[in-house]
């Protein structure tokens, strides 16, 4: 019946045996990329059309800031969706728990941050491992259900306001007056960024060394047949279950990250759209790859933060009246790249490698063995 | 070394697996038969534990396993293969039986060791890919292989744990001719090394008479007889139940 | 240019004095709010018109207008609003949801800037720190406006229908300090604001038998909850009072409409000032959220005017100004910064798709003032 | 006599396999063609590129024709009911549904059912009406699988390894039940099993290495014991003596020549 | 005894626009197998094109036959978006459950957007017979009429949708196509008119269950659909994923539960009992009330 079809079969790359002349070089190239990313803000070059300033100016940093956060939630998400094969719609309650549980901590209790930051995930840790622990007596659609209806009743509990803690609707502001003075105002906007780097960071490595160790393997295994690794002698319940709660816990941290950079809490992050986006930035990436989810994350944040300019910039306007309507409803816009994704890039964009290196290898002559 | 005492497993008021008692004995191989839906397969779910038996026992060297989840009958030593190919087919095939022996290694929350890295792993992995003839094809992914290595690679799987208890579910199901002797060849292999047992159904005859000791036949859900190939095939019960007329 | 350069640069606004005033407007362009964003920027655009004359400048200096969508999401406005303050942008106005503002004034506090917040309607606001002003109404005028329906509240019982949340809350709040410190009773029946159903909720009114009934909901559940309260009969055994909201949501209050006492924060024909016409030259007809945006860009102009390019002169400049908006007389208060503005009573008359809504009777900005808080940063 | 299928330069590619290299023969009109070869060299790309349902990743190329009809680029629904029999590999019953359901389904507008004959070859189904074909033995489900295609009348049945994990007494009935349907369609089979093979087939077809390697009279192939050897990798020795051990089998179990 | 009476039947009034929801949900969930994060569009099309035909269509008005007419043309016009959408966007998907979360949670944004960019963020009034704003004494309680609609034309499609499931040939290939439809074709069949007709019947459904909702709540807006929608997920999951039947109990348990909860509790309890219902019920049957055995 309803099966939930795991992501297209791709080998993880640490899996597979790496070939050809890129051998050596390859595993550099992130840390070149990273390096690139740390120094981006001593640049002051302007990218017309693709920010609004130079790349160095705050409302790019803080634009950057807010991609390379969902860069890492989404490559987060991707150990569960993408490497282990199970689908959940609440995993916007653990990156929630981390937004919420450090701005409560900070402005209603007062802690200093790095109280809050720990006690934050430590908790939203402990609150995945035990919704999972839940939640996981289920497979398939009905896992997704579960685990969202558990970001559901979060959503409500939110909406609420129990003990006027989480200001409901109208959200609540970060009070910064006990934050370390690097991470407050408008010029420091690229410490922020460069935490949010960390964040992302941190999540690569951990995901990248995870899904490359014994464990992973075994996970890659559940995404193919359950019944095959428990006949083999392992618990899928065990594995599935840490999988569950290290993602649970890097969204966590992921939200401390983020709470910090956008200075507050707002009840859109606790609603199962975000985890639906989620998934969005997965299969617009490439599920199961190591760069896939970051760069889907990392582009759908920005569509979506720039969409609300294109919209209302000048050359929409002066389209007629049909095309400047919707195109000037920045979801329409959105909602139409993900349909043309699927149909373009089937496999997300890290597909397109490997078909670009296809196209310029039969155009070659004779292609370099 | 296995047991199973009064094995039921209902559905409804239908018994499809009907009280079976069965014993096997370490190094001994017990073929079992049957007709098509006699419950053959299902049997073999409740050994392993993929089902809950509705009555009776399972044991194990003595204990009861008949409660425990099948990732803890398989590291009590017993293995089994599947009557339609079940590998893990996004990976490699040399990470397919890699995966197994590090199941069988004691499957250890190690999150953050380099699992490539494991050369006893590695070399075990290739030992058993080797003993079934699949080292060539390594670095294929096992879902494009063709049926016959996919039951290949089952069995390497199998083999890579090690299993003192194996349960084979027609391992020659589609295997083409040429590939049956030497698939025999390897599963006979798996029973001369220190008191192994294995418990096959089969269809392919000669296959099974080559190899078992005993042979059980099953029908209905229920064991009709349990004996040396010998008597089995001379029982006209079972002559007129399963084998019936002659070609 | 360079191509390198610290990362903690941010434009610094020329104090020459020919250079433009830069204004960022972030509000809602898109999102569920979009249509109050409208009223605003018509509004701002008006009342910019009428504060500068048609001339569009301070002095010798033009005042820039940027606008930037915030879709109705914090995060968006907050991104927005340092992308502004980098530039060199000294005020910011705007945000149509009160999460939005929430967030955006510590944004201000922090770096220095004006924050004039636009429709948001939270108390919050008021108070929330020396750079952070508001331009529109808050929801505690809104109760003083329906404690004028009962004339002496003691011994009345008055009961608050709201939604859960932040907004219901802080209507429950208010009612209760305005008209239960005034001698009634007061009790409250909430719903989630999901709710699509609201006969419980209704016959939980009708069995409390209030004198006043003041009902806080927004949102397009709205009309539902109204036909219900008419169906179990509860509009027609108690006075009910509730905010007028924009035009486009008269009709659906349907033949309920008739029977409710409403408040008004603004509607065309509430006022009949200097700056009313001059916006209704503009914009046809006033709807709730037009006078919101003329009041930032008249507050805008005085900023600018008095202040320069220093932002703490500009506070000094707002702080305790009366001026003639299109309600009427506004004042800043100076402790808070509470905007004080008239407020009106109406009633709606009409049917089908043509309601007309008149004024009953209005109250002084001092009439409905809220109780001044201290200022939080 | 006109062939009633005919394969010409058959090419198929699933991505980047060039699985079939130009494969060509004909089915008799009559009898049984068999499609032998060892395991994976492509028996069932073949019928299923006969049928019109390989992957969407795959490339075909080449002719198929039915009489002078080409089959290619034709959808599937429209072949079958054109009279294109098709029996899959691995038996796709439709598990959620009753065994009644899954030979309504095959019901063709227009023609009358032959139920009559379906129920005289597998009483069975008759039985076992009203359960879900999901949880029939595998046996059953080829049964059922075989007299969902009987129910109409065919030009052409395609068989893909019908004998597949059966019982020996099963695995008769099979066979029987195909000689049967073969006296008034032509079937072209893939099977593994020689026995099956000697007693039906009529004509052979023998792929290696994706391409045709020996076409001809079935049973002159399972005559010369060096060609069996090295198209099949058995000699037909080997196929019609049993083993050593099998001896001690009653003479109707030696009889059935299992590999 | 008046409340509990009011309660009852204003729940079952709850659970009909649910079901009607839940019900093109759980045929095309269960049956087409696709998890169609855009039904909520289908709802809005049917509202806005009754709302519309109501306003511009001649013969079409807010009374008596005219009414009828407008609901007809909502439900034909949100149909004809299913169908739109079936046989361009999903069809090339089948079997790929991801890429149609994408599709569909791609079209439910767009397609909001572009109603709303047609005719605004705010709530329209819905044009509806006077009679559906009254109430009708039930032993001494008021109920709506909009409600009773609602129980009336639930039923009727519930109706509607077994006996074309059970007794024709189309539900007989639809059940089948959703477990294989590669053999389906191969049986002879055109399975891809199936898969078609069951968007049509979904989006018929949801379309009715819009213009219907739109003389509930007396108004429309674009983003009514959506907010229906995460309930009407719980119903069919409740229920069990494509079985209607279990949609239609779930539905009237879920409708209760959140009537009487928030009378007798404090509010929102109503929608956290629900959420929590649905926990229970995956934990102690995954399949759902009346979901089919999974087979091994
Ligand atoms: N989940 C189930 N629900 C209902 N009946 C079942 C279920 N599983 C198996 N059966 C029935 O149990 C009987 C035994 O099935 P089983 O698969 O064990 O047979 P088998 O002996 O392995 O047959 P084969 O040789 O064809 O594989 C069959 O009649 C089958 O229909
Ligand atoms: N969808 C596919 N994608 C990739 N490779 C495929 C696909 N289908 C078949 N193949 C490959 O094509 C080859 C031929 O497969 P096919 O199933 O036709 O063989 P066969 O002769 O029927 O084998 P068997 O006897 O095992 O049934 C095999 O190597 C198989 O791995
Ligand atoms: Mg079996
Ligand atoms: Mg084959």
């Amino acid at each position: 019946m309803t099966v939930i079809d795991a992501p297209r079969a791709q080998v993880p790359d640490e899996l597979s045996p790496q070939r050809g002349r890129w051998h050596r070089v390859r595993p550099f190239l992130p840390l070149v990329a990273l390096v690139v990313l740390a120094i981006l803000p001593y640049s002051t070059i302007s990218l017309p059309g693709i920010f609004e300033g130079p790349v160095n100016s705050p409302g790019t940093l803080q634009l950057l800031a807010i991609c390379l956060i969902f860069g890492g939630l989404a490559a987060g998400y991707d150990l569960l969706f993408g490497r282990t094969g199970m689908l959940s719609f609440g995993h916007a309650l653990y990156f929630a728990a981390g937004v919420y549980g450090t701005d409560i901590l900070v402005t209603r209790a007062g802690l200093p941050l790095w109280q809050a930051a720990l006690l934050t995930i430590t908790g939203g840790t402990i609150l995945a491992a035990l919704l999972g622990a839940v939640a996981l007596r289920t497979v398939g659609i009905a896992f997704a259900m579960v685990t969202l209806a558990f970001a559901q009743v979060g959503a409500i509990l939110v909406a609420r306001d129990f003990g006027g803690l989480t200001g409901g609707e109208e959200g609540l502001p970060l009070d910064v007056s006990g934050l370390p003075a690097g991470l407050v105002g408008v010029t420091n906007t690229v410490n922020l960024y460069w935490l949010a780097l960390a964040y992302l960071t941190l999540v690569v490595f951990v995901v990248h060394r995870v899904s490359g160790s014994p464990t992973g393997r075994v996970l890659a295994g559940l995404r193919d047949d359950e019944r095959r690794i428990g006949v083999l002698g392992l618990d899928p319940y065990r594995y599935k279950l840490v999988a569950f709660t290290l993602a649970g816990g890097l969204a966590s941290a992921g939200g401390v990250v983020y709470v910090l950079i956008v200075g507050g809490a707002s009840p859109h992050i606790t609603s199962s759209e975000l985890t639906l986006s989620l998934l969005v930035m997965v299969v617009l990436g490439g599920p199961g790859t190591r760069w896939g989810p970051v760069l889907g994350g990392v582009l759908y944040m920005y569509l979506d933060h720039r969409l609300t300019a294109f919209g209302t910039s000048d050359a929409v306007d002066n389209l007629p009246a049909v095309l400047s309507r919707p195109l000037s409803q920045p979801l329409f816009v959105l909602g139409t790249v993900f349909i043309l994704a699927v149909y373009f890039f089937p496999g997300g964009i890290t597909s397109l490698a490997p078909r670009l290196s296809h196209l310029t290898r039969s155009l070659r002559p004779r292609s370099p063995r | 070394m296995l047991a199973t005492r009064g094995l039921t497993w209902r559905i409804g008021e239908v018994a499809i697996v009907d009280s079976v008692y069965l014993d096997l004995a370490p190094g001994e191989f017990l073929g079992v038969i049957g007709p098509n839906g006699a419950g053959k397969t299902s049997l073999f779910n409740l050994i392993t534990g993929l089902r809950r038996a509705t009555e009776g026992r399972v044991t194990l060297d003595g204990q009861d396993i008949g409660a425990l989840a099948p990732h803890r009958r398989a590291r009590l030593g017993l293995g089994r293969t599947f009557q339609a190919s079940s590998v893990f087919g996004s990976l490699s095939v040399r990470e397919n039986v890699r995966l197994a022996v590090q199941a069988h290694r004691g499957g250890s929350m190690a999150l953050w060791r380099r699992a490539a890295a494991d050369r006893e792993v590695a070399a075990a992995a290739d030992a058993a890919l080797d003993r079934v003839g699949l080292a060539h094809r390594g670095t294929a992914l096992a879902g494009t292989l063709a049926h016959g290595e996919k039951r290949k690679l089952e069995i390497a799987l199998l083999l890579a744990g090690e299993p003192r208890v194996m349960l084979l579910d027609e391992p020659m199901a589609g295997v083409s001719a040429e590939d049956v002797p030497e698939l025999v060849a390897v599963i006979k292999s798996l029973t001369g090394d220190g008191g192994r047992a294995v418990l096959m159904v089969e269809h392919h005859m000669d296959v099974i008479l080559e190899l078992a000791d005993r042979i059980a036949v099953m029908h209905h859900g229920a064991l009709l007889a349990c004996d040396t190939p010998e008597t089995v095939m001379a029982n006209p019960t079972v002559q007129e139940a399963y084998l019936g007329e002659s070609l | 240019a360079t191509a390198c350069g610290s990362p903690q640069d941010t434009a610094t606004g020329g104090g020459d004095s020919a250079a433009p005033v830069k204004v960022g407007l972030v509000y809602s362009q898109s999102g569920a709010l979009a249509s109050y964003g409208k009223q605003y920027i018509e509004g701002f655009k008006a009342g910019l018109d009428f504060a500068t004359e048609g001339t569009g400048k301070v002095g010798d200096r033009k005042i820039e207008v940027t606008e930037v969508d915030d879709a109705g999401d914090p995060a968006k406005a907050v991104s927005a609003a340092k992308d502004l303050i980098g530039k060199g942008t000294k005020i910011i106005a705007g945000s149509t949801a009160s999460g939005v503002a929430l967030q955006v004034a510590p944004i201000a506090a922090q770096n220095k800037v004006l924050f004039i917040s636009g429709p948001a309607a939270t108390d919050a606001v008021t108070g929330a720190n020396k750079y952070t002003f508001r331009s529109g109404r808050q929801s505690y005028q809104d109760v003083v406006t329906a404690k004028s329906f009962i004339g002496d509240p003691t011994g009345k019982k008055v009961v608050v229908f709201a939604q859960d949340g932040a907004f219901g809350d802080a209507n429950e709040a208010a009612v209760k300090a305005v008209i239960g410190s005034a001698g009634a009773t007061v009790s409250s029946v909430r719903a989630p604001a999901s709710a699509t159903e609201f006969t419980p909720f209704a016959s939980q009114i009708k069995a409390a038998k209030p004198d006043l009934l003041f009902v806080a909901w927004a949102g397009t559940t709205a009309p539902a909850m109204w036909q219900t309260l008419d169906q179990q009969g509860v509009l027609s055994s108690t006075t009910v009072v509730t905010g007028l909201d924009i035009r486009a949501s008269w009709p659906t209050f349907g033949a309920a409409g008739a029977k409710i006492s409403f408040l008004s924060h603004y509607f065309d024909g509430a006022s009949d000032t200097e700056a009313s016409k001059a916006l209704k030259a503009k914009v046809n007809t006033i709807d709730l959220f037009h006078p919101d945006g003329f009041a930032a860009a008249q507050m805008v102009v005085r900023a600018a005017q008095e202040g320069g390019d220093d932002v703490d002169k500009m506070v000094t400049a707002l702080e305790g100004w009366s001026f003639d908006g299109v309600k009427g007389k506004m004042t800043i208060r100076a402790a808070d910064h509470a905007l004080l503005q008239p407020m009106f009573q109406a009633k709606l008359t009409g049917s089908g798709t043509d309601f007309t809504a008149t004024a009953q009777k209005s109250l002084t900005g001092d009439e409905s003032a809220p109780p001044a808080v201290a200022m939080k940063g | 006599m006109e062939p009633v299928l005919s394969v010409e330069d058959l090419s198929v590619r699933i991505s980047g396999l060039h699985i079939l290299q130009g494969v060509s023969f004909t089915v008799a009109p009559t009898g049984v063609t068999v499609l032998l070869g060892r395991n994976g060299v492509g028996k069932t790309t073949t019928l299923r590129a006969i049928v019109g349902l390989t992957p969407p990743t795959g490339e075909v190329r080449g002719t198929i024709r039915m009489g002078a009809q080409s089959l290619l680029a034709r959808p599937t629904h429209r072949l079958v009911r054109g009279g294109l029999g098709y029996v899959p590999e691995d038996r796709c019953v439709f598990a959620g549904l009753t065994v009644a359901e899954n030979l309504r389904l095959a019901e063709r507008r227009g023609t009358t059912p032959a139920y009559d004959k379906v129920f005289a070859l597998f009483p069975e189904l008759d039985r076992r009406g009203r359960q879900r074909a999901g949880s029939l033995s595998g046996g059953q489900q080829q049964m059922l699988a075989i007299g969902r295609v009987l129910l109409n009348d065919n030009r052409l049945l395609l068989v893909d390894e019908p004998t597949k994990g059966l019982a020996p007494k099963v695995v008769t009935e099979v066979a029987e039940v195909l000689e049967r349907v073969a006296e008034s369609v032509p079937v072209l089979l893939v099977e593994q099993n020689l026995a099956v093979v000697r007693r039906l087939a009529r004509d052979a077809v023998v792929l290696a290495a994706g391409k045709v390697a020996w076409t001809g009279d079935a049973h002159e192939l399972l005559l010369e014991t060096a060609l069996t050897k090295s198209l099949l990798g058995v000699g037909s020795a080997e196929v019609s003596t049993p083993s050593a051990r099998s001896e001690l089998a009653s003479p109707a179990v030696a009889r059935k020549d299992q590999l | 005894m008046g409340t509990v009476i009011l309660l009852t039947l204003t729940g079952l009034g709850l659970a009909a626009l649910y079901f009607l929801v839940a019900s093109g949900l759980s045929l095309v969930f269960g049956l087409a197998d696709v998890l169609n994060f855009a039904h909520g569009l289908f709802l809005g099309v049917g509202a806005y094109g009754t709302w519309w035909a109501a306003g511009n269509l001649p013969g079409a008005g807010p009374d008596g036959f005219g009414f009828v007419f407008a609901v007809a043309f909502g439900v034909a016009a949100g149909t004809l978006v299913a169908i739109l959408v079936e046989l361009v966007l999903i069809r090339p998907l089948y079997s790929r459950t991801i890429e149609q979360v994408l599709v569909t949670v791609g079209l439910s944004l767009a397609g909001v957007a572009l109603l709303q960019a047609t005719w605004g963020a705010d709530a329209r009034p819905f044009p509806r017979p006077d009679w559906t704003r009254q109430v009708t004494g039930i032993l001494g309680a008021q109920v709506p009429n909009g409600g009773l609609l609602l129980i009336i034309a639930a039923v009727l499609v519930l109706g509607a949708i077994l006996a074309f499931l059970r007794w024709t040939r189309y539900g007989l290939v639809i059940r089948a196509g959703v477990e294989n439809r590669e053999m389906v074709t191969a049986l002879g069949i055109d399975v891809r008119k199936a898969f078609t007709l069951v968007f049509a019947i979904g989006g018929a459904a949801a379309a009715l269950a819009g213009a219907l909702g739109g003389v509930y709540f007396g108004t429309v807006s674009p983003g009514q659909g959506g907010s229906l929608l995460i309930f009407a997920f719980i119903v069919v999951v409740i229920g069990g994923m494509g079985s209607v039947v279990g949609s239609a109990y779930a539905a009237v348990v879920v409708g209760l539960v959140q009537q009487f909860v928030n009378y007798y509790g404090t509010s929102g309890l109503g929608d956290i009992c629900v959420v929590g219902l649905l926990a229970v019920v995956l934990l102690l049957r995954p399949q759902g009330i009346a979901g089919k055995v999974a087979t091994a």
